[in-house]
């Protein structure tokens, strides 16, 4: 999320695309709720109508897969209407910029971008460049006119996008695309806030990261970024999937999103030059221009002592990844199914209903040698051997199974989708002999330690080298019992040294040897601080010798009204409730609506540090720095190297602008907008002349006809593992289920209450059929198009008499977006026969 | 000494006061419950023990009531110009003059007051058992409403009917009592109230 | 109390009788029964389903969880839950919850309880066997360099990667912050690259 | 004590459940076994362990539009309540100081008359036989708590207070009428639907059954009458007539 929870109340129009709030966050329909009541409008767009639905102002039906249609037509709505925020247009983003000449669209190369390896699925991005000046930096339009500049390219890209051909594709009734382009385009004002609010229905497809995109694209035209009551929020499904992420438990990202170090990258210096990005504007903060200092820091807190200048602070001992190499959820279970692997952790995770063609990922655990898996209930995944066709003589693996204690069985901090850190006390000791999943690291930390340690082995530098100061030491060493407080402080940081702004004179001491950091502004490239991630580098604090868990505050004042709470525990970065927040204000610093004031510049009240006139007020702005028209200010979009915020994306996987492609499995022979079908850049396991059978995918198949969709409910939490262990949650909830319309049920013979079978090109279960008036049948391009939706939280294994059915997640196919890999979950084809 | 005649028998004595008993559990504790008397907690302990004794009251009390119903059917249920001219007289009881006709075994009050426990007792029986026992039915509520109305009617009725036989077998009749202590009365007495049933048998 | 009393006033005004009889029919009662949570400790929590982040007030009494509730100070939830959050305390007092290690052996049927010992010594020793095995110091990988004369060419060089191909990890975002931080950490010192978790999917 | 109320606002209800949950946790209710029957709702009616629960209305109207409905079914509190009106047993069924209805399962003697006195079709008796409903958490409102399930309500689709207050509130949204203003002297839960009460599954006019009504104001004054009657009659015509004489018969012989 750019902004927090509390912050939706603030909205004067909601846009819920990709959620769904009511049943997977229900908390937030409180904001919704109160936003409602000083008299926004909620809209929602959702392929059914979900409860969330049930409380809009306006529902659009739209078919699963079809989002950046959808969204297409809002930009063109919004171009061709000059709904946009002209000033925040052209001051703060990169629409004014000139793109290199030689870059095509798919206006005019039919579907794709300038740069397409047809073979390689991927594009050489060289023509998706800006237009530079002699200092390098990007060439200007401001008056947005030039053919070349990314407001022109972002017009042609979306004028075909027109509202017959959008909702030829989305089923979307044109007059419901009208109301709600309008509508939500009315937040194209400076005192008009709009924001969205999206989970798995947006990340979970091929074109995910794109979907994502265009709403950035749509937010940044309408001047959403940074205001209050704006921004583009991602409603996170796990109570600390966000912190998990934070520290990087993915194999491309270190903790704060510093990048996994690869083969290529030999030494700390060839890692500092490729991933600091430069400028030469004095007015781009550049942030990341700071990489060294965070990841040096790192380094020091993971290796303490043994990281020195003259053994590249223990850069080397660091995994790499070969050049390319993609050890994303798909291929790991692909490389699993293979045999590649002898040893697995499932952790707290439960893929075996979780992760996408779930037989496929049954038979992978299969080829184990040993896995360890770590929960508070038996589960699919730890049972796996004993699963629906399983003879569990044949199945060689050992499990381990490892009971962790409850969340309030421990202490710690745990990171909600508003980025806001918040501890968690202990009630009671951990129950039964259940440990802290911190202790069982800890047991097994020292005990790998003293094998290395009694009997040597393949490089054990990287495991005796770890710092593990986590609490008292019994006497062969080992940590009796995590000291959770300890890792806290070590993830803060602290000074190695005594630090000095070597800039002021005469030199300013910015921190103490021995002590918490401040913040991450303090940390050094040099080996004198120490940060195990530097976005939570103020979370751990010391003051005159007194230590303060920032994150177990409960300050209650809101002097905005904004629901700002900012001595309510703590929220990375540097406790900043609204990112982007110098967007919120004009060039000079005055909000771009007095009334929803997110930061201010008062330009008179001396500022405390330098006691010079001129401060922020408000909620902690993106940096100290004057506003961007002053002397000394800088933009607003400060994690960009050219501190705009990217209408024209170069990074991603398929192009600079979104584009909409049919999901792999689709009903549609071919795609209404070009040529492409599908992603041209996505992975496909499955081919006609490779890949294994439980790859395979049928699109615009008879035997697969219907488009399927997947989802949670609110009674029962992702895989249900805690959830159906719970007998109120099971009573709510009891049996898999699939919601169809009255219109196929029908033609199927299927009536409310009956047990159907529903199978894909990977596998069947059996759900009991819910005949809704809910789920209505699309019309596309001159065709009917049914579409059914099934929950992912059952499984074999509990309740133990298999009346709760399984994973929804056995129909789904193994195919991802192409930059995140997030499996396409939300659009697939399915058949469905009575049972 | 005066000659006594037999009037009732020992079965008949045995079965008139366990009828009598279980009725009296059964009124007092359904005044208990009418009117949520906890001062009978004294007596019972507690109302869930006194539900205990209205229920099981209430088997006797059908058991019993069966009993008296067919065995006084035949001579209850006949009923001749005597009766009329007995109810034409209001039995006697209204005047210090007026005398009430001959009578057989049982005079018209009585059969009325058969017919009164004939009527008000199966019906309060048969609705006390489907306020227990909540027979299987599409409509329960319903059914439970009706019998708890029968119910209480029938206990309206009951607790007129039965101080009244309590007075009439008693002060207003001195003698009569006796029958269902020792089953005999004198015969002088028989004849003078069941003149025609002392002519039958005989004696 | 209103209700009782005004109920009280009209069925005595609506019938004499009743009311010269004293029979109140609903009588106010103040049926005394203790808050369980009145001496219990409190500690507060976040509930550990969505993302929402939603204050939890635990009350503990003998070391045992006997209510948990919407923590009423909290900005975001306002003491309000939902149905996954209001049972937090069905998941701790649960009779289901595996409260001891278990080992499945190879070709097993059933789950055999270990001791805690036992099962991290041995998880420990497979770790080690497996990382010696299939550890990987270095890997050839394609750079692109300026050949003799001058141009630019690809070619194959061995770079030192530190790493094992032979173990996955897949979890866990419902860890506390510093246990992901742990957990990365010592995966990573064990060399491990394939760490995933639920944000991918 | 001003009299206390629930205000129900299917409008704002989202369905979640967190009510119905957090009433079993409270109350420590059991979770039962169930099925799925074609609808999310579940259990299909209130239990002895299920004292609120969420109903869940689909209604399709005109062309292609359709309305998913949230309303929470539990005791209404009557102000006029048939059930403690019938209820034979002595602080079984009793109206707290907040004004709610609630029991004592001590005193329960399980005759379910409760059952068919009820408007709204509430009672459930539990596997010892004795009364289970909505008992509006008096443990916690004694205590100055909100009752579970409005302190847990996320949108405030579940509020609770003074009653008069929450009327107030009510017609200030703009509801013209609140379900259960007036009836049986006032409901305890108040309904603020700005469709008909029927979509929802309520009687338009809910009272307590003719019968209990006519036995409560006829029948049972009537026993006293009867008993008393009896033997005040008795008593006259002892005193007025005197017993039959034995010796009169002679005379007139």
């Amino acid at each position: 999320m750019t902004n927090h929870w509390i912050d939706i109340k603030n909205a004067d129009v909601i846009l819920v695309m990709g959620a769904n709030p009511a049943e997977n966050h229900p908390i937030s329909m409180k904001w919704i709720a109160r936003a409602r009541e000083n008299g926004a409008k909620f809209i929602v767009v959702d392929p059914r109508f979900t409860r969330t639905a049930a409380k809009a102002d306006v529902y659009a039906p739209m078919r699963s897969g079809t989002d950046i249609a959808f969204l297409g037509g809002m930009i063109k709505h919004i171009l061709d209407n000059n709904l946009y925020f002209r000033q925040y247009v052209s001051e703060y983003t990169n629409a004014t910029f000139l793109v290199n000449p030689e870059f095509k669209g798919p206006w005019q190369l039919d579907g794709l971008f300038s740069g397409y390896d047809e073979k390689g699925r991927k594009y050489d991005k060289k023509t998706w460049s800006f237009q530079t000046d002699e200092n390098g930096l990007p060439k200007k339009d401001p008056s947005m006119k030039d053919p070349n500049c990314v407001f022109q390219l972002l017009r042609k890209q979306y004028a075909r996008y027109t509202l017959d051909k959008v909702s030829d594709i989305t089923g979307t009734p044109k007059e419901k695309l009208l109301e709600i382009y309008g509508l939500y385009a009315s937040t194209g004002k400076p005192n008009r806030s709009g924001t969205e609010l999206y989970a798995m229905g947006w990340t979970q497809h091929t074109i995910g990261t794109q979907n994502i995109r265009a709403m950035c694209i749509i937010q940044l035209l309408l001047g959403n970024i940074g205001i209050a009551g704006g921004g583009i929020n991602a409603l996170r499904g796990e109570s600390n999937v966000q912190g998990s992420t934070d520290h990087g438990l993915l194999f491309n990202i270190l903790p704060g999103y510093l990048p996994a170090p690869t083969a290529t990258i030999p030494d700390l210096k060839t890692y500092n030059e490729k991933f600091t990005p430069k400028t030469k504007n004095p007015k781009s903060v550049n942030w990341w221009g700071n990489r060294p200092k965070y990841i040096t820091s790192y380094l020091k807190a993971i290796y303490g002592t043994k990281a020195t200048k003259d053994n590249d602070f223990g850069y080397a001992w660091l995994p790499k990844l070969d050049e390319g190499m993609n050890c994303s959820w798909l291929m790991l279970f692909d490389q699993m199914f293979k045999g590649k692997f002898e040893g697995f952790f499932a952790w707290g995770q439960n893929p075996a209903c979780s992760g996408a063609n779930a037989n496929k990922v049954r038979k992978a655990l299969a080829k184990l040698k040993w896995m360890v898996n770590v929960n508070l209930f038996d589960n699919e995944t730890g049972s796996f051997w004993k699963g629906p066709g399983m003879n569990p003589k044949d199945i060689q693996t050992e499990v381990f199974f490892l009971p962790a204690c409850s969340s309030v069985e421990k202490e710690g901090s745990i990171t909600n989708s508003g980025r806001l850190a918040q501890w968690r006390t202990a009630a009671i000791e951990p129950m039964g002999q259940s440990k802290p999943d911190s202790d069982i690291m800890n047991e097994l930390y020292f005990r790998v330690r003293r094998l290395y340690q009694k009997q040597g082995g393949k490089t054990p530098a990287p495991i005796l080298n770890l710092t593990w100061d986590y609490g008292e030491k019994g006497p062969d060493g080992k940590v009796r019992k995590v000291d959770i407080h300890r890792v806290a402080e070590e993830i803060n940081g602290s000074y190695l040294e005594d630090i000095f702004d070597s800039k002021a004179t005469p030199p300013k001491q910015l921190g103490k040897r021995g002590t918490l950091c401040t913040n991450f502004v303090t940390l050094q490239a040099d080996g004198t601080t120490s940060c195990g991630n530097w976005i939570f580098s103020g979370s751990y604090t010391q003051k005159d010798g007194k230590k303060t868990n920032m994150m177990s505050r409960r300050g209650k004042n809101d002097p905005t009204g904004l629901g700002l709470f900012s001595g309510w525990a703590w929220a990375w970065p540097v406790n900043r409730r609204i990112i982007y927040n110098r967007a919120s204000v004009d060039p000079q610093g005055r909000p771009w609506d007095s009334k929803r004031a997110v930061i201010k510049w008062n330009p008179t009240k001396p500022d405390p540090n330098t006691k010079k006139p001129g401060v922020w007020e408000g909620d902690v702005p993106d940096g100290p720095a004057p506003p961007m028209a002053m002397e000394g200010g800088k933009y607003p979009f400060i994690m960009m190297a050219t501190g705009m915020g990217g209408i024209f994306g170069p990074g991603l996987a398929e192009g600079p602008f979104p584009e909409h492609y049919e999901a792999l499995e689709c009903p549609l022979q071919e795609n209404l907008m070009s040529k492409q079908r599908i992603n041209p850049t996505i992975k496909l396991f499955y081919d006609k002349s490779s890949g294994a059978a439980e790859d395979v995918y049928y699109s615009c198949d008879v035997r697969y006809p219907f488009v399927a969709t997947t989802y949670r409910v609110s009674e029962h939490w992702q895989t249900g593992v805690l959830t159906r262990h719970e007998p109120w949650q099971l009573e709510m909830q009891p049996q898999m289920f699939i919601e169809m319309s009255k219109e196929l049920a029908k033609e199927k013979g299927i009536k409310d209450g009956d047990k159907v079978i529903v199978s894909s090109g990977r596998g069947k279960l059996w759900a009991i059929a819910i005949v809704t008036e809910r789920f209505k049948p699309f019309r596309v391009a001159n065709s009917t198009i049914h579409q059914v939706g099934m929950p992912w939280c059952f499984g074999w294994q509990y309740p133990e008499d298999g009346s709760s059915g399984d994973s929804s997640n056995l129909l789904t196919p193994t195919i991802g977006d192409a930059n995140t890999m997030i499996p396409e979950s939300k659009a697939f084809m399915v058949n469905v026969e009575k049972a | 000494m005066n000659k006594m005649v037999r009037k009732a028998n020992a079965f008949e004595i045995v079965n008139h006061w366990v009828l009598a008993g279980s009725f009296f559990v059964l009124a007092v504790s359904g005044f208990g419950f009418l009117f949520q008397l906890e001062q009978l907690n004294s007596v019972f302990g507690s109302f869930n023990t006194m539900k205990v004794w209205h229920n099981w009251a209430g088997v006797v009390f059908i058991v019993s009531l069966v009993l008296t119903i067919v065995h006084y059917l035949s001579v209850s249920l006949r009923f001749t110009s005597d009766d009329m001219e007995w109810f034409s007289k209001a039995g006697g009881y209204l005047s210090r003059r007026v005398k009430a006709p001959p009578q057989d075994e049982l005079n018209a009050g009585q059969k009325l007051y058969y017919l009164v426990v004939l009527v008000a007792g199966i019906a309060i029986s048969a609705s006390g058992l489907v306020i227990w026992l909540r027979p299987a039915s599409s409509d329960i509520t319903r059914l439970v409403l009706i019998s708890h109305l029968i119910h209480n009617i029938c206990f309206d009725l009951l607790v007129f009917a039965i101080p009244a036989h309590i007075y009439l077998a008693t002060l207003a009749n001195p003698g009569t009592f006796r029958i269902m202590v020792y089953g005999t009365v004198p015969l002088e007495w028989a004849r003078k109230r069941h003149q025609k049933w002392v002519q039958k048998i005989g004696v | 109390m209103n209700v009782s009393r005004r109920n009280f006033l009209k069925l005595s005004g609506g019938s004499l009788l009743l009311s010269s009889l004293s029979i109140d029919l609903a009588p106010a009662r103040s049926y005394a029964q203790t808050l369980r949570i009145k001496n219990a400790k409190e500690s507060s929590t976040i509930c550990p389903y969505c993302s929402v982040g939603c204050g939890i007030i635990v009350h503990a009494s003998d070391g045992k969880v006997i209510n948990a509730e919407g923590d009423p100070d909290h900005p975001i939830s306002e003491g309000t839950l939902c149905s996954k959050g209001a049972s937090l305390f069905q998941i701790i007092n649960n009779p289901t919850r595996v409260m001891k290690p278990r080992y499945r052996a190879p070709g097993a049927g059933e789950w055999q309880e270990v001791e805690w010992d036992w099962a991290l010594d041995e998880i420990a020793k497979r770790v080690k066997q497996t990382r010696d095995k299939t550890f990987k110091i270095s890997t050839k990988s394609k750079v692109k360099g300026k050949g003799p004369d001058g141009k630019e060419v690809e070619a194959e060089k061995e770079f030192v990667v530190n790493r094992t191909d032979g173990i996955a990890h897949v979890g866990s975002a419902a860890l506390d912050n510093e246990e992901c931080y742990m957990l990365q950490k010592l995966l990573r010192s064990w060399g491990l690259v394939y760490i995933e978790h639920q944000a991918r999917i | 004590m001003a009299r206390k109320a629930l205000l129900i606002s299917p409008e704002r209800c989202i369905g979640c459940r967190g009510c119905q949950t957090a009433c079993k946790e409270w109350n420590h209710l059991p979770g039962t076994k169930t099925v799925n029957r074609g609808t999310v709702e579940n259990p299909p009616d209130l239990t002895p362990y299920l004292y609120n629960r969420i109903r869940y209305i689909e209604t399709a109207t005109e062309a292609d539009m359709v309305r998913w409905l949230f309303v929470s079914q539990r005791c209404m509190h009557c102000g006029d309540a048939g059930c403690i009106k019938i209820c034979p047993a002595p602080g079984a069924l009793f109206r707290t100081k907040e004004g709610a209805v609630a029991f004592n399962k001590e005193k329960c003697i399980g005759c379910k008359l409760c059952v068919a006195g009820c408007p709204f079709d509430v009672p459930r008796y539990d596997d010892k036989d004795k009364i289970s409903k909505c008992h509006l958490c008096y443990d916690r409102t004694s205590e100055g708590l909100l009752p579970a399930c409005a302190k847990t309500c996320p949108t405030g689709a579940i509020r609770y207070g003074e009653r008069d207050a929450l009327i107030g509130m009510a017609k200030k949204e703009g509801y013209g009428k609140v379900y259960g203003e007036a009836d049986l002297d006032g409901l305890g839960a108040l309904y603020a639907f700005i469709d008909p009460p029927k979509l929802y599954g309520m009687s338009e006019k809910p009272a307590i059954p003719e019968s209990v009504v006519f036995w409560h104001k006829v029948l049972k004054p009537l026993a006293y009458i009867g008993l008393g009657g009896a033997v005040a009659a008795a008593v006259l015509h002892y005193v007025a007539f005197g017993p039959k004489k034995d010796e009169e018969v002679k005379k007139d012989e």
